[in-house]
């Protein structure tokens, strides 16, 4: 079941709106380059957690998350970094928690596998796979119990990777999701493995969209790789849940392009030829979008989204760690 | 507040759990309570009557049969300022619901560094007795009480049935309240006006200076059964109810057998790392070597339930065996006492009204 | 979603197959003699458990075990009474098992709802909903392991109530199962309620089947409630197993006559109204099967069964209970 | 056999669990491996390495992600007859298996009246250190210490790690196995041929007489580095290895404790109705109040295991804190002691390899 996406030039058409591309191209490229200064500093042993990188499929993330509103929520997965950051997370608090500081987005209970931003919206990951699932459905169900019946009424969004969607938990949620008609924009980001094991070794059939359907939720998969086609579902499905009409799904078909866990490249270990990235790599979202905005407005945002990161990082390293005597905050409230 | 006057009226266990729910409901509307058949006809035994026609289904609803799903739900819409109240008619399907109350309830704040809190609260009943067999019997208590993150209760009486449910409620962390079936027709003196029995705080139930009896849980009215049996021969049991297991008031257990020189525990589920084991650990811990206490846990048989009622009868604590129990504590050099088991079935009439 | 079976006039065609009909209504009818019996004691207070009655439902039971041979296991339910003696289970056994007794079939230890045979194939019951799914599929992996390829391969049908599809267990089998190919045929007892609750409070949608059959398993409702449909559907199935062809899935429609639990009618308590039963009533199996009979045969049949019946309950009411010296059997291997 | 000459060969912890596995499928055809990733290149951690290569993907092989299900796919394999080994990269995904494991695969036999046997070996891993976090180092095997019908078992060494899996292998009980992430690389002296380190029978590790610390899993390793802090200031401590938790050895370590009057136990989970507790418990129940024995519990810090590294060194016991409690029951008049942190950083480096 390798997917490969659209060529570059047999895409969705590029929407007229330079506002559009500027902002998805923006969140795009931060995450990137976060993602690849956290590669760097990476074996200096500054971050002494693991860490899950989502390089060459922060298209979905910033695609659903550009259909969202800031009161909106998202659920993102120990592979959160691009939706974290997407939906407006503290980027000086996420690489801070990063660090194990104080000044981290969880103070340093959270590590890479847990950032949380509830003044953004996002709500929090899992390292068990899968567990964020229902958890999400709840605020979609407090959400619901809260909507104005207007179309500000509060949507979440919860990503989650295919092997997520083999936990019992997945099936569960979403039969409760569509018989409570709960705003719930499920996102599965299909990047065809679980660590090292592909999904012809988990799942008996690819039928995944048409499985969901029988529970009533509209499912589409996309399989272009198009940070445009993404964006345009989760709008359209957004915009439907906000009048009521329940839950949707989307699955995103994507390409991991670093290790399961860790900075570098993997294709050295034989579960998987690098040739399988080759045509991702050739229509990344990021260089794409940079080539579709007037290059001095890319260096420009070069230039602020680099320093942004800097600044964080440095924040980071300056931040003081917490103290042991910290230990018991927190356990209750 | 965890002391009242008698004049409350004299309510069923099952009518302050509803009452306390009701009162709730009516004073924060972001209580809800769901969970498989709290909306049927047979609400839970009871617990859970008038609900529904007070304050309609989306606020009292019944779910698929997919409890781990559910308890995700639950913490999810408790992290989202709701207060869910979500109900399992026993407490053996909790183990469906471990990863997440173990997973996330219990560590979400700590893990999310405080930016979040889970005011959940997930009631389940042990099923104790007529032939409900391995897999609806089980008090699984000790297995939360493990768990930094949560809180766990177990009411004995109507009172704190009502003031812990209350209390349960108002808390801002996931609280799991253990109830016992047997204890749903029991009487005692309930005041109307909301109170809370608030965490940490054990009772003295009935006082004795020979042995401390701790019970869980409905062996507190086991216990009190046992001490008629024990004052017969002479031995002064003092009784204890924890009411909170976590936080749980080791002082007031400490303090007791520092006295007694004597301390038995009588739960409501294994004694292998169970809240016996605890209790013991705790006490002795804190009294050191000089308090040369003697100890013993007795609770389930160390197997699975069994329907038969021979062997039903054999694998539950009574009156009967932790009386004897304490005896031996008491007087371990003299042969084995066992109470008349007429007058142990006697003493199953005693009941435990307060005040408290 | 209130099922109507087909009026009698309009079933599928009688088999001509005498030997066929006699033994299903055989098992038809052992099994009602057997719970009217249970019901009828049932106040006597001599079965100190639980009781969940099949009454109205023993025809997917005793249609399905039909096609299975006996070195071929089933996986039952608490409301287990028809698969248990409809694939062979001791009868003696299971009425001194509700007694309490240790001639019971699992020595008192397990009760009218942990029914096990295992020389007969019967491999027992939870009285925890969908638990012994997984348990099912697991003697399916086992089955397949040892599968000697010829048409006596073993298969296992696995019995479940409709509320147990609402388990994550049941979505997680069903991908394993189809994953592997394993022998094993779910059957879906759908009888519309969970307890109290019907299908429209749990169900986001109906379309169960379709569901399952998006993980290649060929996945078919019967609403005829014909115990022949069953019986060939099941026959066809196991034969696609034996020959290699991986899982199958039946739901089959059907209507509980007693309460949820125990021994009585429960219509006068308003979740559902009498006329649901009606349909089903007319078109009962048990009757339907013995007018298919020559009366003196059924005559027959019936004192030899009646006979049999009456000795399960007196050798129950006469065996030993355990003693409370037997407490600890058991617990270890 | 429990003990051994040192003739064997020195290996690591990870490589005796390969080979113990190694041999006895190749003994018993009925013998697999699954579970998430056991057949991919990194093999977790090792410790299938080459199994696939040898025995094919009938008999090991990765499932999909869904613990629960696969779960029971172990126990009806075993019930069928087969001699499954689940595993699992993490302890804390165990949560998603409780239903199954306790519900049914600790219930099974009894249940059934002895009709069935569950043959079953479930491995786990604590994911100790290096920000693991709150849910990827849990030591959760009190909970199923509290469980009859399951065995537990946490080998601190390589020698253990073979003979305990062969017995677990052997065994016809469903055992939960727990393994130490920071043990695989631990070597000691593993005889080749195949044998059993058998259920309930505790090793005295190192004998001493002022106070008996009881580890758990690597807090074995962390006793014994205590044990040579503690020497450098007088205190002669015996360390004793319960090795399996359920049966569990009550009596050697009560036989210790009454020598010593002194019992410290420290775990590899929290200490709340935890492994400690029961061993308190159990002791003191043995030696009745005259053993006026002075006890203590040192365990995981009461919260959500923290990634910082600051929080993470308070959140673990180790030799130096291991050493001040034990300290501390010796002398209970003395000011608290902790040793000189360089030392405690060179008792890192001790190593137990025998011979046993
Ligand atoms: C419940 C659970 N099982 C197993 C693991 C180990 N594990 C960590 S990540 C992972 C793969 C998840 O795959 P997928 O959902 O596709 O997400 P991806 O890593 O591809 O983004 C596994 C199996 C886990 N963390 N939780
Ligand atoms: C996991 C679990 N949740 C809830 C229950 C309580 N309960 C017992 S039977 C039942 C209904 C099951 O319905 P279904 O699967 O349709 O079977 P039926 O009783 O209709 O045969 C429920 C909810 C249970 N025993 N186990
Ligand atoms: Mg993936
Ligand atoms: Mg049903």
């Amino acid at each position: 079941m390798s997917i490969v996406p659209a060529p570059v030039e047999a895409q969705t058409p590029v929407p007229d709106d330079p506002a559009l591309i500027e902002r998805l191209y923006r969140n795009l490229r931060l995450t990137r380059l976060v993602e690849d200064e956290v590669a760097r500093v990476y074996p200096t042993d500054v971050i002494k957690s693991p860490v899950h990188l989502s390089i060459g499929q922060e298209f979905v993330s910033v695609g659903v998350c550009d259909a969202l509103e800031p009161s909106d929520h998202v659920s993102i997965t120990y592979r959160g970094h691009a939706a974290y950051l997407a939906k407006g997370g503290d980027l000086n608090a996420m690489i801070a928690e990063m660090y194990g500081k104080k000044t981290g987005c969880a103070q340093g209970r959270g590590g890479s596998m847990h950032l949380v931003d509830m003044a953004a919206g996002v709500i929090g990951a899992s390292a068990v796979v899968g567990t964020s699932i229902p958890v999400a459905t709840g605020f979609a169900l407090a959400a619901k119990r809260k909507a104005t019946g207007t179309a500000n009424s509060g949507v979440v969004a919860c990503f989650i990777g295919d092997g997520a969607t083999e936990e019992g938990c997945f099936a569960e949620s979403l039969n409760f999701a569509a018989l409570h008609r709960l705003p719930i924009l499920f996102v599965c980001e299909n990047n065809g493995y679980a660590i090292h094991e592909p999904l012809a070794k988990r799942w008996a059939t690819d039928r995944l969209c048409e499985r969901v359907a029988t529970y009533g939720i509209p499912a589409t998969r996309i399989e272009d790789g198009d940070v445009f086609t993404v964006r345009d579902a989760a709008a359209a499905a957004v915009r439907a849940m906000r009048a009521g009409h329940g839950p949707a799904f989307l699955e995103v078909m994507c390409y991991r392009w670093r290790e399961h866990v860790g900075p570098s490249e993997d294709f050295n270990q034989g579960y998987r030829p690098a040739s399988d990235m080759a045509p991702w790599a050739a229509r990344d979202e990021v260089a794409r979008l940079a080539a579709l905005l007037p290059p001095d407005r890319v260096a420009a945002l070069e230039a602020e989204i680099a320093a942004t990161v800097a600044a964080a990082f440095a924040f980071a390293e300056t931040s003081p760690f917490p103290l042991s005597e910290d230990l018991y905050d927190h356990v209750y409230a | 507040m965890t002391t009242s006057t008698p004049d409350g009226r004299l309510l069923r266990y099952v009518d302050a759990l509803r009452e306390a729910v009701a009162q709730e409901m009516r004073r924060d509307a972001d209580v809800f309570v769901f969970g498989l058949d709290v909306d049927d006809h047979k609400s839970i035994q009871g617990s859970t009557a008038g609900l529904l026609a007070e304050f309609g289904a989306e606020r009292v609803f019944t779910t698929p049969l997919s409890e781990d799903a559910m308890t995700g739900v639950a913490i999810g819409a408790a992290m989202a300022g709701m207060r869910p109240i979500h109900v399992h008619i026993r407490m053996d399907f909790l183990l469906l619901c471990m990863n997440q109350l173990i997973n996330i309830a219990a560590k979400a704040r700590a893990m999310y560094g405080g930016s979040v809190t889970v005011p959940l609260v997930v009631r389940s009943m042990v099923g104790k007795s007529w032939g409900q067999g391995a897999q609806h019997s089980q008090g699984l208590h000790s297995m939360f009480m493990h768990v930094p993150g949560l809180k766990v209760v177990a009411p004995s009486n109507a009172h704190d049935a009502k003031g812990c449910m209350i209390a349960a409620i108002r808390d801002d962390n996931p609280v799991i309240f253990m109830e016992h079936r047997l204890l749903y027709p029991t009487e005692a003196y309930v005041p109307e006006p909301a109170y809370e029995v608030q965490p940490g705080k054990a009772r003295v139930v009935a006082p004795g200076s020979d042995v401390t009896m701790v019970g869980i849980s409905n062996m507190v009215l086991e216990c009190l059964r046992a001490r008629e049996l024990l004052a017969e021969v002479g031995v002064s049991a003092e009784v204890i109810d924890p009411i909170w297991l976590t936080p749980l008031d080791i002082d007031t257990i400490a303090e007791s057998a520092r006295r007694t020189r004597r301390l038995l525990v009588a739960d409501n589920g294994w004694t292998a790392c169970g809240a016996g084991a605890e209790i013991v650990a705790g006490v002795l811990e804190r009294l050191g070597p000089e308090g040369g206490v003697a100890v013993k846990r007795v609770g389930f048989a160390a197997t699975a339930c069994p329907p038969s009622p021979v062997l039903e009868a054999a694998f539950y604590p009574n009156p009967g065996t932790v009386a004897s129990a304490a005896h031996a504590l008491v007087h371990p050099a003299a042969p084995v006492w066992t109470p008349d088991p007429e007058r142990t079935k006697l003493a199953h009439q005693v009941q435990f009204r307060g005040p408290f």
